[in-house]
């Protein structure tokens, strides 16, 4: 990274009065939410802020409800999710009318008026969206480059942004590629259903090469996996495409039954929360929010795999050092630099964070 | 005596609780702003609830509400092509229509209506996830309902009316008599089924009106529109006291003690800032415990 | 003779309602026409079924468990990560591991059930209430224990998902669930409160404990349930946000209504599990012409309907059916 | 004096406020029938469920076969050879009779906790064959039979274990001739084989017919032990209610008297399978009764008149405005009264205030658009109590709190509220003492005065001919008979035609 001032240039990390972030956030059960949910502990801890959290909510007047609550509780800037568009324009607007900053991640807003009005929203200090689309597409290049012609999907909420990018992405990558999708079922949290859903791939479609799964978190990857594995096919014979890292991908890439797995996501909820709480601290200002994007990382073999459970998907382990987070709450922080931070978001960073 | 005591632990839960966030919060909790968003928040499930103690009244349980919140959220939209005063008419017409047919399954099916409304609420579910599915179903226009003074002129009126006639009308004093003794109501001339339609009627428009607040706090309608609604509600008004078995002892306050109750809880433990992960235990245990000391065990022959 | 003509006419519908559902899915989708679909299916409904007799129980007695879906996922998570240390610890590998994973899920299953049960026998407050209570606690507690991870267990640990072994097992808990509710005497118990408690109550029966000891039997069927889908799937998460875990237990329940109405005289028990059937021959049905699974809800809940009313309306079809038959006498005659 | 198997003494019973039995001492004798006497409300009931172990009394000891006694519930006192028959309905739906017969024992049939249902189901069709319920089937639901089917077989389960005491309350009431005789032949057996017999019963010539001895109780408090000649109707009538009894019980005239006027025709009514073709014509004025057996179908006559049964064909006609009468809120419109028979499940709101009760079928009257104030609620509820006589604290008081007399005053008094013009009552005294009794019957010669008609049920020959102005005889759903009222007119006569 470029800048290396030290922490008391300017407010960042020694601020004397101690600001409250609220934090809107899913759950901290699976690996991504889990690491997060850490690595913000530990970056307000480090910065001197204090985060509210309201955890497991997805509907846009929930997340308005914890959004409102966090205003009155004192909090001078909110992080979320937003799990449908709309909540972009109502959280957004929440915070405006109070006058407080807002940040979200992971999303993009579908709707351009939507999208217009929360840019127009001065409260709004960053946008982040993952580009889940083209993700996708590469995802199914994987398979296709290893000659696979008919695949299965399990297809995602079609009303939660991410879920639609991912569902367009793999079937106009299966259009692109020339590979026929031969059935589909709607992911769910219970992982029974996941597991009934590729049995009856399985029974229906014998001819199935490939499984594409636009989520992996809740159980779904490992019971994708697991169903396989007792399938009594032969290892491999089936390859998976899933988003979302799980437990045991490691053995599933050596057993060959995984070929690709996109995740890390962490980095953009991470920037996104850090230029909150540096807007927060006064540290910067800005016409408009940042406009950011994030190309997620793809997986496709057993070491990386290793590595990506070692260093991201794991809570105990800061891979961003306390230098790196000081970083990126510093007045000269710009768009142009959180950026460069996301681009800089590769299995190589990893590997030289890891050894670092 | 100890009945009394019994009759106002909820009202009692409700104080403490405020005072005790009054005074734990660092003032935050009482706020202008806190206020009103405590009542915004409540009013969703409150105006559902005032529907759902007539229903309970004459010892039902209507479980479709969240999915026939989603249903006719979904319907409403779909032939209101997004105008908003069509819309909440719309969700009006819907909710009765949903109403209705827990009624007609019940009454005519002779089906307990639970498991009716059950079956509701997993197609209505169903019907709204589908066809979310194909379209984004927003009503930007909405947004400006999103007011304090609307949600509680809605409030206010709603559980006015609903306090009207559930206490000075025959279609309340009807619902505690059926709750009490069916077979004794039909025989002092009253009919029962036209009675018991009435309530889910009066219930499908109240969540109509509940769909309305929600698609307004929401502006769009989703597969999620709604959901746990009814367990919500259900929770609510266990803490404002109600009797599950129905019968002369229901009380509509129990609908405006009950909700702001589970969200002044709600709010508070926010601003005090709880770990996360332990907030549904408080809650729950705080559920637990003001349900034991409320509840009348005499109105129970057998507690379900 | 006699006999035979009474076990059609107590099995009858319970075995047609599938079999005629079967038959319809193979006539609109052709993936579906073969042996390996038909046994798929019933392969999945072993699950839900004995889930189901769980919930026979306290549905018989009129109790209301919304616990029983974290009570599962609770149950599944506390077994399967001790049964993984223990086995580690003693180095007792897959042979090991599979017994212990059966007692520590019965046992842990039972457990929770008789918490549950304890909880409404001595707060004394509808089920409905506590069920709902003790759900919320149990699913923070998923989150909690064990940071939330779950729990994942590799595909050699799955034996009791496989062949033959699910079959031997789901026929062993058929035979338990059966002997419970028709041999014990608190099968005759259960089916005594939940008709009339105050004349059970005087026949000595407390129904009160009663419904109690069925949320804790409930516990018997949740943890074998936690055994079977653990042993299936692998793997079991922790529960997402608040009261995420009540669905299953409407799953369950949509179930238990539709087996409920197709029992019949027969076997209660094998009429939970054509219902189990029919629901997962809904499922995939739909996937085999290509509707959108969210639909599977719609479709179910409008066949529990029909199912339900049908049961509590024979006498209207009967009476319809003596109109019918009386037009054509008056159109012959 | 034969052998003394219990003795209860100073027993007492508090239910709040509420002081049910006060200082009660009595012994119960091997092969005597002790009978038990007294207004509603005077604690029988309560005084016979603490010797079946029902629940604890507040104070007081029981001796039973010379040792301290106390049950903790209704299977201890069985097993200890105690069997007490309630007037409730003791059978659960949904179970065979075999398995209703055993409830609670399944398990002794069968080894390790098993219950073997064939030995069950054969020991049962043993039981009932003993008591004559040849045409019982055990395997078979017991939802299949009648309440009177279903009570001797509950009968036949308490007497499958041979008591030491049995305990009768008010069971008689609830059967037809048949079962009541039954029911009377086993109280003979059973007195014969040694045991001890209580009985209770307001029935008073059936206690005078049965009973060695009869105590009496008035509210609570241990009034009289009666033996041989002392046990007479008018004697315990007296010592019941504490004074004589002035007037005449029932009506004093004997002229069959009404206007030509008719208010209400039953015509070709009939309901499938329960009665068939019954047609009548009710006058202005006129008390009409029904008679026969219990199951002969005039309770369901009359139920169907009211509109809670849909007749499978034939109509009932309102005169005025020419009304066709098919449901309960068309009949309480048109100011029609329906008094059912089972009072606590057909008639009461007992968890309710009297006053919502009373006010119950009224509210049209005090409704002011839809609005209905409290007070005027009040202002009605307590008025017709007072015409009444309801002894309650005040209006707000609930009904499940009264004795079973004053419940009936309180259904009474609904019905004056709706300024009723025609009362269908059904077995309007069953189960009431002898003051409410007389109140009532009052009550009916002064509707005949204000030109209110009566239609009624009762199974009491005496009533019947004491009270109505015709008597329409029943037997197996049919009408067989008609009578005049004359002062001839003979309980001999009316039995001919319903048996
Ligand atoms: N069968 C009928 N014969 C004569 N008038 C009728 C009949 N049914 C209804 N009405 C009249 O129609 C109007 C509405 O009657 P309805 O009974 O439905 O209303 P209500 O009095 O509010 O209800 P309820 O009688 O159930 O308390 C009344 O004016 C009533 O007199
Ligand atoms: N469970 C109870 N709770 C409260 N009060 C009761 C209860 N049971 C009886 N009582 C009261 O105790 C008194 C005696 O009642 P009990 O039933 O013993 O009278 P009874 O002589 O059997 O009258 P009846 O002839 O009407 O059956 C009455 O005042 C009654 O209201
Ligand atoms: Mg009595
Ligand atoms: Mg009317």
């Amino acid at each position: 990274t470029t800048n290396n001032t030290p922490a008391n240039n300017g407010n960042a990390g020694g601020a004397d009065v101690k600001h409250k972030i609220g934090m809107i956030w899913y759950g901290n059960t699976d690996p991504m939410g889990g690491t997060f949910y850490a690595w913000a502990n530990h970056a307000a801890e480090l910065l001197n802020v204090e985060l509210v959290w309201h955890l497991g909510d997805y509907t846009t007047e929930a997340e308005l409800s914890a959004c409102e609550q966090m205003i009155s509780a004192g909090c001078e800037g909110v992080y979320f999710i937003p799990m449908d568009t709309a909540a972009n324009l109502q959280l957004g607007n929440a915070c405006k009318d109070a006058g407080v900053y807002w940040a979200v991640s992971n999303r993009d807003i579908l709707d351009e008026s939507i999208k217009e009005a929360c840019y127009a929203n001065p409260y709004m200090v960053t946008h982040i969206w993952d580009d889940s689309y083209n993700l996708a597409k590469n995802m199914v290049k994987v398979l296709a480059d290893q000659g696979i012609k008919k695949v299965c999907m399990i297809s995602g909420d079609p009303k939660d942004a991410m879920m639609v990018d991912r569902n367009n992405g793999f079937t106009d990558g299966c259009k692109e590629y020339g590979i026929e999708i031969l059935g589909t079922f709607q992911t769910e949290t219970d992982a029974k259903v996941t597991t009934d859903g590729v049995n009856n791939f399985l029974t229906l479609y014998p001819d199935m090469q490939g499984i594409l799964s636009v989520s992996g978190t809740a159980g779904t990857a490992e019971a994708i996996i697991s169903t396989l594995e007792g399938s009594g096919k032969e290892a491999g014979s089936i390859k998976v495409a899933t988003f979302d890292t799980f437990d045991g991908n490691k053995e599933a890439f050596e057993k060959g039954w995984l070929a690709a797995n996109a995740g890390g996501y962490t980095s953009e909820c991470l920037v996104a929360f850090l230029a909150l709480v540096n807007r927060v601290q006064g540290n910067i200002k800005t016409e408009g929010p940042f406009k950011l994007h994030l190309t997620p990382i793809v997986i496709t073999n057993a070491e990386e795999m290793d590595l990506f459970s070692k260093y991201v998907d794991n809570p105990e382990v800061q891979l961003y050092s306390d230098a790196d987070i000081k970083a990126m709450v510093q007045s000269t922080c710009d768009e142009a630099y959180y950026q460069s931070v996301l681009d800089n978001w590769t299995i190589e960073f990893i590997k030289s964070a890891a050894n670092g | 005596m100890r009945d009394k005591i019994r009759k106002i632990i909820p009202i009692a839960g409700l104080l403490i609780l405020i005072i005790l966030f009054s005074l734990t919060t660092g003032g935050k909790f009482f706020t202008w702003q806190n206020l009103k968003n405590i009542v915004m928040q409540a009013s969703i499930a409150l105006v559902a609830a005032v529907g759902t103690v007539f229903v309970m009244a004459h010892n039902n349980l209507d479980f479709s509400l969240g999915g026939a919140c989603a249903l006719s959220s979904v319907l409403a939209y779909l032939i209101s092509g997004g105008n908003l005063w069509l819309f909440i008419i719309l969700a009006i017409v819907f909710g009765v229509l949903c109403g209705l047919f827990t009624a007609v399954i019940h009454i005519y099916g002779r089906v307990p209506a639970f498991m009716g409304g059950l079956c509701l609420m997993f197609a209505g579910r169903g019907v709204a996830q589908t066809a979310t599915a194909s379209r984004y179903m927003m009503i930007a226009d909405s947004g400006k309902l999103n007011n304090f003074w609307v949600f509680l002129a809605v409030v206010a009126v709603v559980f006015g009316i609903g306090y009207f006639l559930f206490n000075y009308t025959k279609i309340g004093k009807y619902q505690k008599l059926i709750g009490t003794n069916p077979r004794a109501t039909d025989l002092s001339g009253i009919s029962v089924n036209k009675y018991k339609t009435i309530a889910f009627v009066i219930s499908g428009i109240t969540l109509g009106i509940a769909s309305s607040l929600a698609l307004s706090r929401s502006l769009a309608v989703t597969g999620n529109t709604g959901l746990n609604l009814e367990t919500d509600v259900l929770l609510a008004l266990s803490l404002g006291g109600i009797s599950m078995a129905g019968g002369s002892a229901t009380r509509i306050r129990s609908a405006i003690i009950g909700v702001l109750t589970y969200y002044i809880l709600n709010n508070g433990m926010l601003l005090w800032g709880m770990n996360p992960d332990y907030v549904d235990i408080v809650k729950a245990v705080f559920f637990l415990a003001t349900v034991s000391i409320s509840i009348d065990r005499s109105e129970y022959d057998l507690i379900a | 003779m006699k006999t035979v003509l009474k076990v059609i006419k107590s099995y009858g519908l319970a075995v047609a309602s599938p079999v005629v559902l079967m038959l319809l899915l193979l006539l609109v989708s052709p993936e579906t026409r073969s042996f390996a679909a038909v046994w798929n299916v019933i392969l999945q409904s072993l699950a839900p079924a004995v889930l189901g007799w769980g919930v026979l129980f306290n549905m018989k007695i009129g109790n209301w468990d919304f616990s029983i879906g974290a009570r599962i996922v609770l149950t599944t998570i506390l077994a399967g990560n001790f049964a993984m240390q223990i086995t580690t610890a003693l180095n007792l590998g897959v042979a090991g591991f599979v017994p212990v994973l059966i007692v520590l899920s019965v046992l842990i299953g039972i457990i929770l059930g008789v918490i549950v049960g304890a909880a409404y026998y001595f707060l004394q407050i509808p089920t409905l209430i506590v069920s709902i209570g003790l759900m919320l606690i149990m699913e923070s507690l998923t989150r909690i224990l064990y940071n939330g991870a779950g729990i994942h267990i590799s595909n050699d640990y799955m034996v009791l998902g496989k062949m033959p072994w699910n079959l031997i097992l789901f026929a062993v808990i058929f035979v338990f669930a059966s002997i419970l509710y028709y041999k014990r005497k608190v099968g005759y118990s259960v089916r005594a409160v939940g008709s009339n408690p105050v004349v059970a109550k005087t026949n000595g029966i407390n129904p009160k404990l009663l419904k109690a000891e069925a949320l804790a039997l409930s516990g018997i069927f949740a943890g074998l349930y936690s055994l079977m889908s653990l042993s299936a799937t692998g793997v079991q998460s922790a529960v997402q946000g608040t009261m995420g875990s009540a669905a299953a237990v409407f799953d369950a329940m949509m179930c238990v209504l539709i087996g409920m109405s197709i029992a019949g005289q027969g076997n209660i028990m094998f009429g939970v599990f054509a219902g189990a059937i029919v629901t997962q021959l809904l499922k995939m049905g739909m996937m085999a012409i290509g509707l959108p699974t969210t639909f599977n809800k719609v479709v179910i809940g409008v066949f529990v309907v029909i199912f339900m009313v049908g049961s509590s309306r024979a006498d209207l079809f009967q009476k319809l059916g003596a109109k019918l038959r009386r037009k054509k006498d008056e159109v012959n005659a | 004096m034969a052998e003394t198997i219990l003795k209860a003494e100073h027993m007492f019973k508090e239910f709040g406020a509420t002081k049910a039995v006060t200082d009660v001492t009595f012994e119960l004798h091997k092969g005597t029938v002790l009978g038990l006497v007294g207004e509603n409300g005077s604690g029988k009931s309560t005084l016979s469920s603490m010797i079946a172990g029902v629940y604890p009394p507040t104070k007081g000891e029981m001796t039973y076969k010379g040792k301290a006694y106390k049950p903790g519930s209704v299977l201890e006192a069985r097993k200890a050879g105690i069997q007490y028959l309630t007037q409730e309905q003791g059978t659960i739906d949904g179970m065979t009779v075999a398995e209703n017969m055993f409830l609670g024992e399944e398990d002794s049939f069968g080894k390790g906790g098993m219950v073997n249902m064939r030995k069950l189901i054969a020991r049962a069709r043993e039981i009932l064959r003993e008591n004559g319920l040849l045409n019982v089937d055990p395997s078979q639901p017991i939802d299949n039979y009648s309440f009177e089917d279903r009570k001797m077989i509950e009968t036949a389960r308490s007497l499958s274990k041979q008591p030491d005491i049995l305990i009768i309350d008010e069971t008689t009431t609830a059967l037809s001739k048949k079962g009541v005789e039954r029911i009377y032949e086993i109280i003979a057996e059973q007195k014969a084989k040694g045991t001890a017999i209580l009985i209770i019963s307001h029935d008073l010539a059936e206690v005078q017919h049965l009973c060695d001895e009869v105590m009496i109780l008035r509210d609570g408090v241990f009034i009289d032990l009666l033996h041989g000649d002392d046990i007479n109707p008018d004697n315990m009538r007296q010592k019941m209610i504490g004074r004589e009894f002035e007037g005449s019980y029932y009506r004093a005239d004997f002229t069959c008297s009404y206007e030509n006027e008719v208010v209400l025709s039953a015509k070709d009514l009939s309901v499938d399978g329960v009665f068939h073709d019954i047609s009548f014509e009710l006058h202005k004025g006129e008390i009409l009764g029904f008679g026969g057996l219990s199951d002969c179908g005039m309770h369901e006559v009359l139920k169907t008149v009211f509109g809670a049964i849909k007749p499978t064909h034939g109509t009932v006609t309102l005169h005025e405005g020419n009304v066709k009468l098919h449901n309960t809120s068309t009949s309480v419109r048109h100011k029609i009264a329906y008094i059912p028979k089972d009072r606590d499940k057909e008639s009461l709101f007992q968890p309710t205030s009297i006053k919502d009760n009373i006010v119950a079928s009224s509210l049209d009257k005090i409704k002011k658009g839809i609005f209905i104030s409290p007070r005027a609620e009040r202002r009605m509820a307590e008025e017709k109590a007072a015409i009444m006589e309801v002894k309650m604290q005040n209006v707000a008081q609930m009904a499940k709190d009264l004795s079973g007399g004053n419940k009936q005053k309180v259904v009474i008094a609904k019905w004056l509220a709706n300024d009723s013009r025609i009362f269908i009552m059904d077995c309007p005294t069953r189960g009431i003492d002898v003051g409410v009794k007389a109140k009532i019957y009052r009550l009916m010669e002064e509707f005949k005065q204000q030109g209110i008609s009566v239609l009624m049920v009762s199974e009491e020959m005496m009533e019947l001919i004491g009270m109505a102005d015709r008597i329409i005889t029943m037997k197996d759903g049919r009408r067989t008979g008609e009578f005049l009222r004359s002062e001839s007119l003979s309980e001999a006569d009316i039995i001919s035609k319903i048996i």
